[in-house]
């Protein structure tokens, strides 16, 4: 299976991403921000950083970069796309996901691993976990406070769309939302870093479950 | 303006002026003036550290590079080398605190750049003043969000650094910031311009009038001036500085680059007059081809203008197209400015007429002052304790508590928190340990690393306080399990001319040089920050060390927090040398800062040290900590907080007991060790002092019959907030 | 060229309701520095920028410089 | 008491000669989004907010909104 890695300029978590999806046995494929190719990748990640310096709004320059046409097509095409940290924020500056990323309550950057707790398995980048799975991961932000109007908010509830969520709330998200997905499934967008955790000598490798949920799905597809 | 008024504004004395006119053989005019006063101001010439610095031993079988490039560089194995160097941004934080700190972690990723490494770990070493006062808060607040500003977005993890708290610090804040770089052997770049003919092209940043005569700036002592000077003030882009180090890389990778060098203090012509020196040849800079990001500058603003992300990289003709190539896929701008001459100058042309030109050389050869080293007044007096004046506490569940929750003590969290010290998935034990300890991608290898400073003790002892930076950076990095290999140091002091404190540097550099040579650790690079005074006086004379160890199996490592219930609590090292002397016991509760701290004992230092690291890479101890601050019932407390295991110790030589329990020494190191592998443990040991004090468990911190709190106490206590506004 | 270019100064703010941590912590803040009297406080974003075809500016508010979902804006020329 | 509250606009923004990182990179953006003809762009701060005593922004403006040592400021009362 071949996994592309978004690079924006600035990004940069791309190479831990890459890391993280030779970890799982995928084939690791670098997406070039100016190329509008995805180079035939069965799924995509948007990895963490600061594109284009998170200046103006993060994920806001980032999003109209060259790669994201086909991507956007991929996504709505129902391909898997996880973003991650900046690749979250830029997934709902892209509208793919809805909601906006806000400054985090405590006005401060936050580098720290809570509890994360695994609500729905049935995405792509969730699905070998099971209903209620407590996963460590770190976060690192200083945008990563979830917000959308209530309407949204009820609406992303009701439909099982808030697939993880923090213990501890690190950013003072709504509903101490970590992650969630489109109406479609394919689409996640998470805070805290699975790639980080992708590593027994770094202390864990849990996040791994959720990029391996992707190799499932994909094989759950192919049967 | 008369000449005279030029040169002595531009920062020059009557007698350097001349020596440029002997010289040249002729006035210079103002451009050239310039240049020689951004070139031998002290921050850039080492004028009055230079003659000291011959002390310090640089050699040593690892060393690749010592002292004399951007950064020292060490060889770890299989063909592994690691860059790094300290550099300070006291000056700068102290006007601006956010964008001070911020431009001082740009300035020194920068430098490890251009020896061709990645950066991969970035340390803070900071001293505030006293932080009840709203200022030092303010500036505490914002040095820390400016390193995170910068650190986070450039991804580079910080993994490690200091805080401390002093009143000596209060208007003249020190922020120092080391960089570590990861390369291989065979990529070490240098900054020697060769090949008369080459083109000088500038990488990065559009050039802007920032930073004007700051080098100038940085070695002056800090006055209300200071606050005139604020055009100065210089901005970090963390993101041209990422795509930067990203094209840099690619560069590097792909052999494109004859000579590489950051520009830091004084801009173009720091960094071309020093690669044109190194090379022995010159460099002709045409100012006309740097781009600008303001109109109308002069020729002499464009060379000195101190611009943040830009490096100058010397590169063979028909290489330049590549080079121009490369930076326009990151979106980095990129201008050949200039050639390599073989006339030895730095020459500066404008509109094709020569504006100014120098010998390289002499640029680089600022004049050097030696000064009688004399013994102040102060010492004495301040050395002075009669330990029988000071009254033993009755409830040392109280002073502990005290001591855990003061500023110098708790737990740094609020601080690195705010730091990513995770990305690039290497950073094996992170901030908050003995050293943060790094992993290398593909190897089993691994490297340790750690920053010291001990200004009080410096202040009480110079050079036995120079001597106790380096022998603790030595044991923290042994604490983990690393093998100490070489240093960095930034030596933060006052106006040298004031005759006690060139005394305190001098001394200090002497005690530091005498521990690198009996732990065997080379000093590899460094950075001087003099003129660190304010109206109050100068800061603590503070020479911070930057340390870097190697772990040939990096999952052979230790943690200072307890992980299991009854294990032995063992001290290694001499006992009976704790002492309040310096103490932050004496400060914290009795309010002093007195005494003549224990002078380290060098060689039982290493042998224990060593001990202790050969059994953690043997896998026999993965717990370890050393006693430091706050002495050994700091130092237990630190440990069942970080575990969340309790231990119960006894002491009993006799002493008293606020001696026994914060008394502070250096050279001690606590381990805890599973009962069935004491035995082996203790084989290991011979031949150095140690003693068991207690078992692991329970949950709190019980001390003989002096200390008995629970856990919750003890975190409650340390785990404070240190940007929590206070109340009352 | 230039004298082509018109100044034009956006205003970007965060939309009635929605958090604003910033103004929150600006407007704490205040007291302890001795401003009383004061209400509400909000932090949002000045952007002034020099356009050949004012024209585009709508769009570029829109697609770019605010966020729809949590900011709102207006635009004025000012030279 | 809100009739007595004054509703007053601070602009805050980079002073001339300061380097402005997010200005820069939005201007280098515009182009490959399809905006052209675009020259200088800045990026600063838009605070407004709610007092009962005018005369005291400038102080506000100069102690916290701004800093003075890299920013510009103005302020009106609009309302
Ligand atoms: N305290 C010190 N100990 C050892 N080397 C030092 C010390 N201070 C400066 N140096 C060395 O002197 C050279 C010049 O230092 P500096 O001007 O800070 O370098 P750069 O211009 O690359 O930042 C460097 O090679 C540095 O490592
Ligand atoms: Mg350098």
């Amino acid at each position: 299976m071949k996994i592309g890695v978004v690079i924006f300029p600035g990004a940069n978590c791309d190479a831990d991403a890459l890391y993280a999806v030779e970890r799982i046995g995928a084939e690791p494929v670098e997406l070039w921000h100016a190329e509008p190719d995805l180079k035939g990748v069965d799924a995509v990640i948007l990895p963490g950083g600061f594109s284009y310096g998170d200046y103006l709004r993060p994920g806001a320059i980032a999003r109209f970069s060259k790669v994201m046409r086909p991507l956007e097509e991929f996504a709505r095409g129902g391909g898997p796309t996880l973003g991650v940290c900046n690749g979250f924020q830029v997934l709902t500056e892209a509208r793919l996901l809805p909601g906006a990323l806000l400054q985090n309550m405590s006005l401060r950057f936050v580098c720290r691993t809570v509890p994360v707790r695994v609500e729905h398995p049935d995405t792509p980048w969730s699905g070998a976990c099971v209903p209620g799975e407590i996963l460590h991961l770190p976060v690192a932000h200083n945008e990563g406070n979830y917000f959308a109007a209530e309407e949204t908010i009820a609406q992303l509830e009701d439909e099982g769309r808030v697939i993880f969520r923090y213990l501890e709330n690190p950013n003072g998200s709504r509903n101490d939302i970590a992650g969630i997905c489109n109406a479609e499934r394919n689409v996640v967008g998470m805070m805290p870093h699975p790639e980080r955790v992708s590593d027994p000598l770094l202390g864990s490798e849990e996040g791994l479950k959720v990029l391996r949920s992707v190799l499932e799905f994909a094989g759950a597809k192919v049967h | 303006m008369n000449l005279e008024e030029t040169y002595r504004s531009l920062g020059l004395s009557d007698a350097e002026y001349a020596r440029v006119r002997e010289l040249l053989g002729r006035t210079p005019n103002f451009l050239e003036l310039s240049l020689f006063s951004v070139m031998w101001s002290e921050h850039c010439g080492y004028k009055n550290s230079r003659p000291l610095l011959g002390r310090f031993p640089s050699e040593g079988g690892r060393v690749l590079q010592g002292p004399g490039e951007n950064a020292g560089v060490v060889e770890v194995g299989e063909g592994w080398a690691l860059a790094f160097k300290v550099e300070s941004h006291n000056h700068p934080s102290a006007v601006e605190p956010y964008q001070g700190a911020a431009t001082g972690v740009g300035g020194i990723i920068r430098d490890i750049l251009a020896m061709g490494a990645r950066p991969v770990a970035v340390l803070d070493s900071l001293r505030f003043g006293d932080p009840a006062d709203g200022r030092v808060r303010y500036l505490f607040r914002e040095v820390v969000r400016g390193i995170g500003g910068y650190g986070n977005p450039v991804g580079v993890p910080t993994v490690g650094g200091e805080v401390e708290f002093a009143p000596a610090y209060t208007g003249n804040p020190l922020v120092n910031a080391m960089c570590v770089g990861l390369l291989r052997v065979e990529d070490l770049m240098r900054s020697r311009a060769v090949g008369v003919g080459n083109r000088v092209i500038l990488l990065g940043a559009r050039t802007g009038r920032d930073g004007i005569h700051g080098a100038t700036f940085a070695s002056d002592e800090l006055s209300g001036e200071s606050e005139a000077r604020r055009p100065n003030v210089q901005v970090g882009d963390p993101f041209a500085g990422k795509v930067l180090i990203e094209a840099c890389l690619e560069l590097r990778r792909r052999d494109l680059l004859v000579a590489l060098q950051d520009l830091g203090a004084a801009g173009i012509t720091s960094s071309a007059s020093e690669m044109a020196a190194k090379g022995g040849v010159g460099i002709e800079i045409e100012t006309d081809r740097v781009p600008l990001r303001e109109g109308g500058m002069e020729p002499w603003e464009v060379m000195i203008s101190e611009s943040q992300e830009r490096m100058l990289a010397v590169v063979e003709p028909e290489r330049v197209e590549e080079v121009l190539k490369v930076a326009a896929r990151y979106g980095l701008g990129a201008a050949v400015v200039g050639r390599v001459a073989d006339h030895g100058e730095l020459r500066v042309l404008c509109g094709g007429e020569v504006a100014g030109s120098v010998p390289a050389e002499y640029l680089a050869d600022a004049p050097a002052y030696e000064r009688e080293v004399v013994e102040p007044e102060y010492l004495k007096e301040a050395q002075r304790l009669d330990v029988e004046e000071i009254p033993v506490p009755g409830d040392f569940n109280a002073v502990l508590l005290r001591m855990l929750s003061h500023p110098n003590l708790c737990s740094r969290r609020s601080v690195w928190e705010q730091y990513d010290y995770q990305v690039r998935t290497n950073t094996v034990v992170g901030p908050g340990a003995d050293a943060a300890v790094m992993r290398i991608k593909g190897t089993k290898l691994g490297y340790a690393v750690v920053t010291d400073g001990r200004g009080k003790w410096c202040y009480l002892d110079p050079e036995g306080g120079g001597a106790a930076t380096v022998a603790e950076a030595y044991r923290n990095l042994s604490c983990v399990g690393a093998e100490p290999v070489a240093l960095t140091n930034c030596l933060n002091f006052g106006s040298p001319e004031k005759p006690a404190v060139y005394y305190q540097l001098a001394r200090s550099i002497e005690g530091m040089s005498r521990a690198c040579e009996a732990l065997g650790t080379p000093v590899v690079s460094g950075n001087v920050s003099l003129y660190n005074e304010t109206s109050g006086g100068a800061v603590y004379p503070t020479p911070v060390v930057g340390m870097v160890g190697v772990l040939e199996d990096v999952s052979c490592h230790a943690t200072p927090g307890f992980g299991r219930e009854g294990d032995v609590v063992a001290v290694v090292g001499a006992s009976g040398r704790a002492s309040l002397a310096g103490s932050e016991y004496l400060e914290i509760v009795h309010g002093r800062v007195a005494g003549r701290p224990p002078e380290p004992d060098l060689a039982l230092e290493k042998e224990c040290a060593d001990r202790v690291r050969r059994l953690i890479a043997e896998g026999l101890v993965d717990t370890a900590h050393d006693i430091s601050s706050g002495g050994l019932a700091v130092a237990l407390a630190e440990m069942a907080i970080a575990g969340g295991v309790g231990v119960e110790v006894e002491v009993g030589s006799g002493r008293r007991p606020d001696v026994e329990l914060f008394g502070e020494a250096g050279g001690q190191i606590l381990i805890a060790v599973p009962g069935e592998r004491w035995d082996e443990v203790r084989e290991a040991l011979a031949g150095v002092p140690w003693q068991i004090i207690g078992r692991t468990g329970g949950g709190g911190l019980k001390i003989g019959g002096f200390v008995d709190l629970k856990l919750e106490e003890l975190r409650g206590a340390y785990g404070r907030d240190l940007f929590a506004e206070e109340t009352g | 060229m230039s004298e082509t270019l018109r100044r034009v100064r956006v205003l970007v703010r965060p939309k009635e309701g929605i958090l604003d941590p910033q103004g929150e912590a600006v407007r704490r803040a205040l007291p302890a520095l001795g401003f009383g009297g004061v209400g509400s406080v909000h932090v949002g974003r000045l952007i002034e920028l020099e356009v050949e075809d004012e024209s585009q500016v709508e769009d570029m508010c829109r697609r770019l410089l605010a966020n729809p979902t949590i900011e709102e804006y207006e635009w004025e020329v000012i030279g």
